[in-house]
């Protein structure tokens, strides 16, 4: 029955990476939104989320199915383990890409050319970045891939110091426009996280792959 | 305390150990001289002539046991086919149709009974049965009569044997349309079929050498067996006993031994033969 | 619908074949008691106990034949039990070899048909006990002088026939037949119970005594029964050695006779009365076999049913 | 889902003990239906209820309607020995035939076909094919079938069932004498055999259950107590002796 | 062996509760020491957290442990999933407890009595409060409390809307304490976090009790 | 941990077979040490080496050493008797004695202690007690041992061996005969035995090693591939061949 059981994480893995793609998808999207202020595509994103979050619902149970039909051991309950929390991680950050969406919103009411914009592109690119090649690792079960990853997280809480900074400094320069700061603030945040999520998922793939869990060893260091 | 109590325990042991190889040596040397007698007392009367001519009464040259075996075999062979057909579809009563089981465990317990049965009683019964009304012995009385001790033997080997099928056998062929009548011929005796030939040849090998009940029936001749059905009829084991018991004389005495010698390979070479070419469980009786 | 006509039939036509077993054990009761019905209305149950035995004044009795079957069966049990357990706890336990070979040897020997065993009985055996074991008795060990055993084993005259002879060539007879029974009794034993045996440290003595032989009790009583039944009902081997003197022995070696032995030595010339008599004989056989079968079978049933749990 | 087998109202009695009760269990066609629950639960007797094996017995019958595509098969004009074509059954222990290899999966062609030679040889190739046995013995078709290994015996006893071309396999603990490696090969075959057939079996291994079948009948005490989904029984019973006999806390 | 299940089941339980009012203890520790500016007890709270992340680890290994060996099904492996779940949020809180007590390292720069302080004591109340009930939730295998605690989200979601207006008033009005009221922005959003964590928990219990997912169902709304 | 027993590379031959190689592996005391592997993997055999009952056969021989406190018991001048009170050895089918309940457990006291009634009754209670049984069997110590269950038949047998105050139980696959509530009262027992008694068992079922055992080892082809704690050996093998065998990918 191991052909069985290979073939539903098999065909589980592939589902997680769709969902990924879409959320990878959504997190571009909504920052182009925030950037253009596009009310439309921001709405657009926020609906979309049901979907991902109907796709979580389903690996769950997935899952929790494998768990039980299968009983799996060793390597194979890992693996099943990890795909169960990295899908939770997917989805939460479905959820920042919500949260980076409904910035939009009030984001709109600064005008175009109102205020000075703050360049997510390149945290976005690297955050991205992080989440795909994380996923990536889990996929080759490629170890080295999944502690690149956790290697680049320190960049982007660089970048985030960076933007809190800059936030702050045109708070003060114009305090009537603070509300949107705030928001560029919430979105830089989001991506943080995003990269902490790619970094969660990387300590998953590693302990799937290895046994051995990484988590919290190296956190001292980057919280 | 332990250490002694170990040292009577082992020597208890080494004790009985000694005993059973004694027991073992004892009954097989017991063995070992009578079957060379046998071989050594029988062998002086070997022959051609022996086996190709009939007996003859004392005194008269070439007397040999051609037609005393001829007519062995011909009361064997008879009592073979008369007893063993019905005595298996006995057996397959015993063992497939269990739905009345007083009636089949009362017929189980007369077929044990019957195997027990002194074989010179049922030379009593033939005789009474066909002798006596025909009026004369004859070699199909002696059938008879080995048929009725073959009879539960083979009833009882063939019930053993078919209860040996597994039940889901039964089922499984059942299960896939089959009739009861076919599953029992086709699959179940087939299944058993060693067993149940094994256990022919077996009934077969120890009736062959049974005296008594032949004394009250097929009796003995000086001649060819042409009176299979209407006349005593020479065979074997009673021509050992009238050479050997009711005879005085050295000459028929060895004559005897030769005879007893042949009817002992032969038990024997049926024994064996049926033993190596069914090589199953071996079964006691 | 003519599929199950058909299995009627054959079921019908078995029940008929194994209804003809029941039928010949009736058959045989009625016949033995219809033609001693003579005896028994003469002499009614003195016949029992009577130990005279005359054909010219027409008296019988069945005493001496009784005693001569009960005495032969009983020594030749003695001498074989304890050599056929002890014989078969040895081939159960020897080396595979060993064990297939003599094995093999006693299956066959139980094969040997009996009228060889009487034969050799009465040119070796009657010899031998004449010319070299009653001589060592009486005249190197002085048995007479010694009481009790001297009462049993004192002949006058040495002539080798008698109820130790017939009750030895009886046991040696039986023998390989009981061993073979016991052999498959004790094989039976599931090799995970011998090894429990040992494993909780028991000795080969005491795995035998204490656990395989009470393991296989009701098989090995059974297959005692069915050996004594064999020694009681045997005809051919006491035949040629009992002496068939129709007198109560005085001892063992006192010439005597055995039930079958007298059906079949006194029958061919028997007619009326005598007749009769031996008919009455054999009804006294056949009610002692079926005694012992019973036993045999309920003892041998309960060891399969026991097995089979 | 179409439905090939649907027990309605079922009672089953051994003699004036009733151990059915009132059992109603939909079977979907071309899926595998796990029959669990603890020793003498009733489960064996339903499955010997579905080819009406049965009726050997004296002292044993059923009540109620075994619906086997539409048609109650316990109706008495129903004739037993097409009906059991149509349902093959696989016992617990392997019970191949006393024949060869190739006349055992051919035996019940004979019984219930006129085929030509050809035609035989082809169907019995095809059924130990469908069996995954046949690379095994195509070398050995002349030999006895009793002389394969036990995991090969049962194979050979599913190819014998499938020969036939029936429309629903019972398999009765098809696994239970055999070791973990034939018993994996066999829970494949089964998998795979859905395809074609539908298939009842009654197992007492939970995992085997979880592992192979799509839908799952509880039995306890002769009671359907509960049937669905197997993932719905394994992950989320509804009735609270199933849970606590899948999670091992009785029985 | 279900004997022993149950048993490691309940120590796993056990230690969950253990952890969790740890976790409980340093949220409301972090926030008196955002609120009296005490950095010794942010950094003891900081330090801290290294063994909450340890007791993590070691429940998710149980739990591992627990479905390797024992190979649970239906309710029984819901349970075990739910708990490594539950302890995969329980561990989020304690890092957002450390993200409250970072804050304090900045907050103090601006002096105790210089800025209008914000508050928090009602929505930390609130957040623990629904921890604790969500964990109660677990522990009795108790749903109406889970609910309870899912209804009770949308008021800490007020309270945190409420922070969110008033730091923004705030910032207009001092522009040069923005850095400060950032600070309070974040904190508030920890706490909402917190209860939202709290939410998810008790999901995942009536996930375990009933087999439903009632997560995402009412996101809508909440989000 | 103090070891109770500790092969030293071991070799067994069947005849000119070696079927173990070079086996090492140090067992605990008072732990329950599970044997596993695919059939004919040589883990029967190892445990039958333990108490010697292997010398019951000829042709079978064990070289190498085993030691049972640091003795090894593999030497001829250790009395064997004497060592298999010291290890008491449960059997795959329950073998009670032909003989009463009591009688089954009073055995091997009489064998190997001389005690006063009294004492041999309180230790026959003690040991029925110790083996779950007591309580089931009290009213029918008369009784003869083949009477009882399956499962009570082999918690006999494990009072039986207990009475001797062994110090080592060996058990061969002791549930696999039994159904599922009964292996689950065996297991339970076994999880209460490991307090007084170093337990090793060997077992096909790969769920029952992980319930109940605390450590593993894993035999294949004669060689013990791996050994180590049940948890790691189930979720994080060090070998690839334990990995795949644990999670069923082969045997």
């Amino acid at each position: 029955m191991t052909v069985h059981f290979i073939n539903e994480i098999e065909n589980l893995t592939l589902l997680l990476l769709e969902v990924t793609s879409k959320v990878e998808h959504a997190v571009q999207q909504a920052i182009q939104a925030t950037f253009s202020h596009d009310v439309p595509l921001a709405q657009k994103i926020i609906d979309a989320d049901d979907e991902i979050d109907a796709t979580e619902i389903l690996i769950e149970e997935e899952c929790l199915k494998i768990l039980a039909l299968y009983q799996p051991v060793a390597g194979d309950l890992r693996k099943v383990i990890t795909i169960l929390k990295v899908n939770n991680e997917i989805e939460r950050v479905g959820d920042l890409a919500v949260n980076i969406a409904e910035r939009v919103f009030d984001m709109v009411s600064y005008g175009e050319n109102m205020v000075e914009k703050l360049d997510f592109e390149e945290m976005t690119g690297k955050a991205c970045g992080m989440l795909k090649k994380s996923l990536d690792s889990l996929t080759y079960r490629d170890t080295a891939i999944a502690a690149e990853v956790i290697s680049l997280d320190d960049e982007v809480d660089k970048l985030h110091h960076d933007a809190y900074l800059f936030v702050r400094e045109k708070m003060l320069q114009h305090p009537n426009q603070s509300g949107y700061y705030l928001d560029c603030l919430t979105i830089s945040r989001c991506l943080e996280r995003i990269a902490d999520i790619a970094t969660n998922i990387s300590e998953d793939v590693i302990y799937m792959e290895q046994g051995i869990i990484v988590r919290h060893l190296h956190e001292g260091g980057t919280k | 305390m332990q250490k002694k109590k170990l040292f009577w325990r082992k020597l208890a042991n080494h004790i009985f150990r000694f005993f059973s190889l004694l027991a073992v040596l004892l009954a097989t040397t017991a063995m070992l001289v009578i079957v060379t007698h046998v071989i050594r007392a029988g062998s002086k009367a070997l022959s051609l002539n022996f086996f190709l001519n009939p007996s003859k009464p004392y005194g008269m040259p070439d007397s040999g046991i051609a037609n005393a075996l001829l007519g062995s075999i011909m009361i064997t062979l008879g009592a073979a086919l008369l007893a063993t057909p019905p005595a298996i579809c006995a057996g397959i009563c015993l063992s497939e149709f269990r739905d009345r089981p007083k009636i089949t465990a009362a017929l189980r317990f007369s077929a044990n009974v019957m195997m027990g049965m002194p074989s010179v009683l049922v030379g009593l019964f033939v005789y009474t049965l066909i002798v006596v009304p025909s009026g004369h012995f004859s070699g199909l009385a002696g059938s008879v009569a080995l048929a009725i001790i073959m009879f539960p033997v083979v009833m009882r080997t063939t019930e053993d044997m078919l209860d040996m099928v597994p039940y889901a056998l039964r089922e499984a062929s059942l299960a896939i349309g089959m009739t009861r009548t076919h599953t029992t011929l086709r699959i179940v005796c087939r299944s058993a079929r060693k067993g149940l030939i094994t256990g022919i040849l077996l009934a077969l090998a120890r009736v062959s050498g049974e005296t008594a009940p032949l004394l009250f029936t097929a009796l003995f001749a000086d001649s060819w067996p042409k009176d299979y059905f209407s006349g005593p009829t020479p065979n074997m084991p009673v021509l050992i006993t009238e050479y050997s018991t009711n005879s005085p004389f050295a000459a028929m005495h060895q004559a005897g031994w030769g005879a007893a010698l042949v009817i002992t390979v032969l038990v024997l070479t049926l024994n064996i033969g049926t033993r190596i070419m069914f090589r199953e469980k071996r079964h006691a009786t | 619908m003519k599929k199950s006509a058909i299995d009627n039939s054959f079921k019908w036509f078995c029940f008929f074949c194994a209804g003809l077993i029941g039928l010949l054990m009736l058959g045989f009761f009625i016949q033995l008691s219809l033609n001693s019905k003579q005896v028994w209305e003469v002499f009614g149950w003195r016949f029992l106990i009577s130990s005279e035995w005359d054909p010219v004044a027409e008296k019988f009795g069945a005493l001496p034949s009784i005693v001569g079957t009960l005495s032969t069966t009983l020594i030749a049990l003695l001498i074989a039990l304890p050599l056929a357990l002890a014989a078969a706890m040895f081939l159960v336990h020897a080396a595979p070899l060993i064990r297939s070979v003599l094995g093999h040897a006693i299956d066959l020997l139980a094969a040997i048909p009996s009228v060889i065993y009487g034969m050799w009985g009465l040119f070796v055996l009657v010899p031998f006990m004449q010319n070299k074991i009653q001589p060592f008795l009486a005249e190197t060990l002085k048995i007479h002088h010694i009481p009790v055993v001297g009462r049993f084993l004192a002949e006058d005259y040495y002539n080798g026939f008698g109820i130790l002879t017939g009750g030895l060539i009886l046991a040696i007879m039986i023998l390989p037949y009981i061993c073979a029974i016991l052999r498959d009794v004790l094989q039976m034993t599931p090799p995970m119970l011998r090894e429990a045996a040992y494993g909780v440290g028991c000795t080969r003595l005491e795995a035998g005594k204490d656990i395989i032989i009470p393991y296989g009790i009701r098989g090995i009583l059974g297959g005692i029964f069915v050996g004594l039944g064999r020694a009681l009902g045997e005809t051919m081997a006491v035949l040629f050695v009992i002496g068939n003197i129709m007198e109560m022995p005085q001892n063992a070696f006192s010439g005597s006779t055995t039930i079958a032995a007298t059906i079949a030595n006194c029958f061919p010339e028997a007619d009326g009365l005598q007749r009769s008599a031996l008919f009455a004989l054999g009804l006294i056989l056949l009610l002692m076999s079926l005694f012992i079968q019973i036993l045999a079978q309920s003892y041998l049933r309960a060891a399969t049913a026991h097995r089979g749990e | 889902m179409p439905l090939k087998l649907e027990a309605k109202n079922l009672n089953f009695f051994y003699g004036n003990e009733q151990v059915l009760f009132n059992n109603n269990l939909p079977v979907e066609e071309k899926k595998i239906t796990a029959v669990i629950g603890p020793s003498g639960c009733g489960k064996s007797t339903f499955l010997r209820v579905c080819n009406r094996i049965f009726e050997l017995y004296r002292n044993q019958r059923a009540e109620g309607e075994l619906l086997l595509d539409g048609v109650n098969v316990l109706l008495p004009e129903v004739d037993v020995l097409e009906l059991r074509r149509n349902v093959g059954m696989i016992f617990q222990k392997p019970t191949p035939f006393p024949m060869s290899v190739f006349d055992n999966v051919a035996y019940p062609l004979k019984l219930h076909f006129k085929l030509s030679r050809r035609e035989t040889f082809d169907r019995v190739e095809q059924a130990l094919r469908g069996a995954s046995l046949w690379d095994e013995v195509k070398d050995k078709l002349k030999t006895s079938g009793l002389a394969l290994s036990g995991g090969q015996q049962q194979r050979l006893c599913i190819a014998r069932a499938i020969a036939a071309e029936p429309e629903v396999l019972l398999m009765d603990e098809p696994t239970s004498a055999l070791d973990p490696l034939a018993t994996s090969k066999i829970e494949e075959l089964m998998v795979e055999l859905k395809k074609r057939f539908t298939i009842m079996v009654v197992t007492h291994n939970m995992q085997q259950a979880a592992r192979i079948s799509d839908a799952t009948a509880f039995f306890y005490k002769g009671v359907i107590v509960e049937h669905g989904t197997t993932t719905k029984i394994f992950t989320n019973p509804a009735n609270r002796k199933t849970e606590e006999y899948i999670t091992g806390r009785f029985g």
